[in-house]
């Protein structure tokens, strides 16, 4: 059991504690690590946490990539260790070269705080236990840089090896085929735009995020591996 | 030397620039009937320490490659103004 | 010190009779640098110098209440050691010129107003108000300012759980742009804006200071709008925002205040350093030597009465003992904030300007006379002229066509919200697109819920006030009570803010009065003393002033949560009922949207409120939520009936029968303290005895079902037309692209 | 003719530029120690039909005054780049 959840903090995260709480609430053990630390601790999983790391300035997550704690993140990531990252966790981790593609702003040019429906179309990665593919789940977005892209052949890959985790059913910023959420080759690095911290709970209209927290809590790190990893282009794992 | 150096970070082609179209929908109503293609980026000026124009211009693009522009999407290019 | 020379001091914007009380305090002519901090603290902006003898007409007391009107916020107690700060502030002029940038640094301003109390800030509100959708240049204000609020709100992480949305021709020119922000803290965590301890220092946090805002205050705040001074010259005082800046500084701060570091805080927002300096030492009741050359600046070669006057952005000002000072800079500088100690506290109740602490003095005088001493103005006032012809016309008259007209006053504001983070924190239980908000309330010291949750609503209504600012107002206040009744909040307090014209026209000084004392009645009656609040004037264009405006915002508290509010939704088969004070068939149209916007008249006489009756409905409207009795509630505002009956109908995709509401004078009216409930049939009779029983009129108006919003024989609209209607207005209009015009 | 131009728009002077600020402040720890004064502005690039280059430039210059810049914050230069 991944219990022991590891939370970055960088300088302008604002999901941190959101997002131990709702860890907390299932039960796992979630902590905030500092991202001038470079040691994460006895972690069992990492959540990169929703917010505007350094303001997202220059871009999303191109500043944060560079913080002292993404190396242990890579690492953890290499060895196996679960890793996802919620929103500007997510343009962290494609900053990072932890996952393929970017996120732009949103097609229509507005930041979209509102409920969406996502639908898992593949459950072979972290936050996926107990979910089939076609499920569907109502869990808000918020983010003014969403809009996922990347290279034709990038996303020929992702289709061939299963590692679009999640489609929505009514595309509101432009993504490329609907994506919501990826994951590596893996499956032990899922990257996602809406936020299920924010659906734990039906006082705040919906818990369908629970279950994707839970699965994270409840993955066994993947066998360590010094196999190459095919990755794409450009990833840089 | 110091040398003032601009950096033009474009969306890369074939890339959707939805800013550009946005401002190319509202030139007509304006009278800018004729204007077209429009693309937006940023602009990024800074100063640097260098002998020489190539090795402010190097030191710039090695800035570029690691931290100032994602290669996904973006295409940046160099110019290098003063010394 | 050179002696004065005869006019710098009206260039400031000083009269001569303030020059001559500036003497008199300092028994000698004050110099260029001293000048200019009287000038900004005796600004209109900071003095409140025409308002003040009105505003203490308003109620401020409650046993709840820790913290009233005077320091950054107010602070109620809503206890298991739990206290809420709350505040609002306009920033209407730099909004006008630089729409995003100043929307952006009125946010900005409001949370430091809340985090320098010691909390921290969990919720915005913004009310908001346009000219006409059909003028580009008020398009592209109102894109930018809700483009800024997006833009510094949820990158600072806090977020935004309503607001209001209103165009209208008076505010070509002069928008309105209030924001409201609102923060939990332990009560034993409350810190004031206070220096005391000969010896302690003064440290600056922050940002660097700049040319930016210089003279901001007494140019941009107090200043009128007209053609002529939207020119080049007044440009640069405008500031930028960095929201990221803010956010290090808020959790920065946060946690000084936290390790109990700090003795004082103040935020610097108006008059930069010379507010936050001499404030801090005369609400101590000590002295302050504050030395230039230790500001960390921006630009090169700033004057000293730049540097004590420059409003730039994101900075504060902590007092802290010497022997704290390693562990503050220590915080500091894990948060990558710059902190430099600019001043110590001194005993004799000077504020000092100096070179250097040992080096020349540039200024000295008196810290308390910045404000105990500012004047203040009992300004003439007379109503308008023709107020008795005014209120003599009839507002119902024009073309009518009521399912027209209604789906030109229906107005979905989601456009605007959606654009705001209103989910941070995991509080938001009813969030922005029903009546008031609705956040659980979480002990901040563990973050364990409470079991309790706070309402929130933020209310003006200018056509209202422009017929009468009295009765206007203190429906205004029974408006957002009722919003956050129909979320099931009792009201504990109001913050407001008073956008006016220009003082120094009496029509203007007596709608501010009467304002302010129908806010007084209506805060007494609902038991919901002013903590708060900010005093906006000059909101004119080419010498026409703005529609008095008074915006309140209110927040009250949910004894306990367990399920979600009703909220607007109904299903099919329920029945209708309309609580609260039910009109006559005569009832006055005067000062409705309709009339406004539809039938072309402004004026007229208000439709008879009974304040007394809306504070039985809205306690009955509480209770009944609280307890989840009914299936739907909405409260009836803007528009009439029709309106709010359509927007339940709108957010179900259900439709409604109604009878007995026939032609658009029954339909449209806004007589006040009106809420629909929807419920079940085998409940109806109960309700209407207990109703009876508690003394609120009730009556039955019809029920849900059906595809279409039937009212009587008067409109017959589709759900499909009514949701087009409702959604696609501001898309529409708005972000489509926008021209500065 | 078909104008290729490019319009730079950047803060004015004395106006805080936060974006600048936070990237000059990265820049040290990626080894960039000597790099200083960055300013962050936006770049257009757009195509117009005009004359002659001025003509060009006198409708960019239009535009930019009615709707690309806001003159109280910032300023643009523009630049005409070929015909
Ligand atoms: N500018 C805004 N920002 C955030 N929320 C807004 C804004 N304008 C309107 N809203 C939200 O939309 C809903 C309807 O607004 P409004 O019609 O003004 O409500 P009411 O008539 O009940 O006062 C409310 O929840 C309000 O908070
Ligand atoms: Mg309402």
């Amino acid at each position: 059991m991944s219990r022991r959840v590891g939370v970055i903090r960088f300088p302008g995260t604002n999901c941190e504690f959101d997002t131990v709480d709702a860890i907390n609430e299932l039960g796992g053990e979630a902590k905030v690590v500092w991202h001038g630390d470079s040691d994460l601790g006895d972690v069992d999983a990492i959540v990169i946490p929703g917010g505007f790391a350094h303001g997202d300035y220059l871009r999303c997550g191109a500043i944060a990539r560079f913080s002292p704690i993404m190396d242990a993140v890579s690492t953890f990531a290499r060895n196996g260790g679960p890793v996802l990252g919620i929103c500007n966790g997510f343009q962290v981790l494609t900053e990072a070269g932890l996952l393929p593609g970017a996120l732009q702003k949103n097609a229509g040019l507005k930041f979209l705080c509102r409920m969406e429906q996502i639908q898992f179309a593949s459950t072979a990665n972290v936050v996926g236990l107990g979910a089939s593919v076609g499920d569907l789940l109502n869990i808000p977005i918020n983010h003014f840089e969403g809009n996922y892209v990347c290279a034709k052949e990038t996303l020929k890959q992702l289709e061939e090896e299963n590692r679009i985790v999640f489609r929505y059913t009514d595309n509101p910023n432009g993504s490329i085929g609907d994506i919501a959420g990826i994951s590596n080759k893996r499956g032990n690095v899922v990257g996602m735009m809406p936020h299920p911290e924010r659906a734990t709970s039906m006082l705040l209209g919906s818990n369908d995020g629970s279950s994707l927290l839970q699965s994270l809590l409840s993955t066994e790190r993947a066998p360590s591996t010094n196999e190459n990893v095919a990755s794409t282009h450009d990833e840089r794992i | 030397m110091r040398f003032e150096v601009k950096i033009e970070v474009l969306p890369r082609e074939g890339i959707a620039n939805p800013e550009g179209s946005t401002i190319e929908r509202t030139l007509p109503a304006l009278g800018f009937e004729t204007a077209g293609d429009v693309r937006v980026g940023k602009v990024i000026r800074l100063q640097v320490e260098a002998d020489s124009t190539d090795t402010a211009r190097a030191i710039v693009e090695d800035m570029c490659d690691r931290f100032l522009c994602n290669p996904v999407i973006e295409d940046a290019i160099v110019e290098v103004l003063t010394a | 010190m050179a002696p004065e020379d005869a006019s710098v001091h009206r260039v400031l914007g000083l009269s001569d009779e303030e020059y001559e009380t500036i003497h008199g305090l300092l028994g000698r002519h004050p110099n260029h640098l001293e000048l200019a901090m009287y000038s900004v603290m005796w600004s209109e902006h900071c003095s409140y110098k025409s308002s003040k003898i009105h505003l203490k007409r308003l109620p401020t007391e409650a046993p709840w209440v820790l913290v009233g009107p005077g320091e950054n916020a107010g602070v109620i107690d809503v206890g298991d050691g739990i206290a809420v700060a709350i505040r609002i502030e306009s920033h209407n002029h730099p909004s006008a010129i630089e729409p995003y940038q100043g929307a952006a640094t009125g946010v900005g301003g409001i949370l430091r107003d809340i985090f320098t109390m010691g909390a921290r800030p969990i919720a915005v509100m913004d009310p908001l108000r346009f000219g006409p959708l059909d003028d580009p240049r008020s398009r592209w204000i109102a894109e930018g300012v809700i483009s800024g609020v997006s833009g510094y709100g949820n990158s600072v992480g806090v977020p935004t759980v309503g607001g209001e949305i209103v165009f209208d021709e008076t505010y070509r020119g002069n928008p309105l742009v209030n924001v409201l922000a609102m923060g939990v803290l332990p009560v034993e965590r409350l810190v004031l804006g206070r220096a005391s301890g000969v010896g302690n220092l003064a440290v600056l946090l922050g940002a660097s200071t700049g040319r930016d805002g210089i003279g901001g205050v007494s140019v941009l705040a107090s200043a009128g709008f007209d053609e002529a001074s939207q020119n080049a010259d007044k440009r640069p005082s405008v500031q930028v925002g960095d929201p990221f800046e803010e956010k290090r500084l808020l959790e920065a701060c946060l946690e000084l205040l936290d390790e109990g570091l700090v003795t004082g805080i103040q935020d610097l927002g108006g008059a930069g350093i010379t507010c936050a300096t001499s404030e801090t030492a005369s609400r101590g009741g000590a002295g302050m030597d504050v030395d230039v050359s230790a500001i960390h600046s921006r630009e090169e070669g700033m004057e000293p009465f730049e540097l004590m006057t420059s409003e730039s952005q994101e900075r504060m000002l902590a007092i802290v003992e010497p022997e704290s000072l390693d562990r503050v800079l220590q915080i500091s500088s894990r948060w990558e904030i710059s902190a430099s100690v600019i001043g110590r506290v001194t005993g004799d109740g000077q504020l000092r300007i100096l070179d250097g602490f040992d080096g020349e003095v540039l200024a000295e005088l008196p810290a308390s006379t910045l404000h105990d001493d500012a004047p203040e103005y009992e300004r003439p006032l007379s109503p308008p002229e023709n107020l008795i012809e005014r209120r003599s016309l009839d507002a119902s008259s024009g073309p009518v066509d009521c399912a027209a007209d209604l789906l030109v006053l229906l107005r979905d504001p989601a456009w605007v919200y959606s654009q705001y983070d209103h989910q941070l924190f995991l509080n938001t239980v009813v969030g922005p697109g029903s009546d008031g908000a609705l956040l659980r309330l979480r002990d901040p010291r563990t973050g364990h819920e409470t079991g309790r949750a706070l309402g929130m609503s933020t209310d003006g209504n200018h056509r209202w006030c422009h017929v009468d600012p009295r009765q206007g107002t203190a429906m205004v206040v029974a408006e957002a009570v009722m919003n956050i009744a129909c979320v099931g909040a009792e009201p504990m307090a109001v913050v407001n803010c008073l956008n006016f014209g220009n003082p120094e026209h009496p029509e203007v000084m007596w709608q501010l009065s009467e304002a302010v004392d129908g806010m007084s009645e209506a805060c007494r009656a609902f038991n919901a003393p002013v903590v708060g609040g900010n005093v906006s004037l000059y909101n004119e264009t080419n010498a026409v002033d703005i529609a008095p405006t008074p915006v309140v915002g209110v927040i009250g508290m949910h004894p306990k949560l367990s399920n979600p509010p009703p909220g607007m939704t109904v299903s099919p088969d329920l029945t209708l009922v309309l609580v609260g004070q039910q009109p006559n068939e005569d009832v006055s149209m005067a000062g409705s949207r309709w009339a406004w916007e539809i039938g072309g008249c402004k004026d007229g006489t208000l439709p008879e409120f009974d304040l007394l009756q809306t504070v039985r409905t809205a306690a009955y409207v509480t209770e009944i939520v609280q307890r989840n009795q009914v299936e739907a509630v909405h409260d009836v505002g803007e528009g009439g009936l029709a309106v709010a009956l359509a927007e339940m109908a709108v957010h179900s995709g259900v439709g409604m029968h109604i009878s007995g509401f026939d032609g658009h004078r029954a339909l449209f009216n806004e007589s006040g303290g009106r809420v629909i409930v929807a419920l079940n049939r085998t409940d109806l009779e109960s309700f209407l005895k207990e109703t009876s029983n508690r003394g609120v009129p009730a009556q039955t108006i019809g029920n849900t079902g059906g595809p279409s919003l039937v009212l009587g024989s008067t409109i017959n609209l589709s759900i499909d037309d009514l949701t087009r209607a409702a959604r696609d207005e501001l898309p529409q209009a708005l972000g489509q692209g926008t021209v500065s015009g």
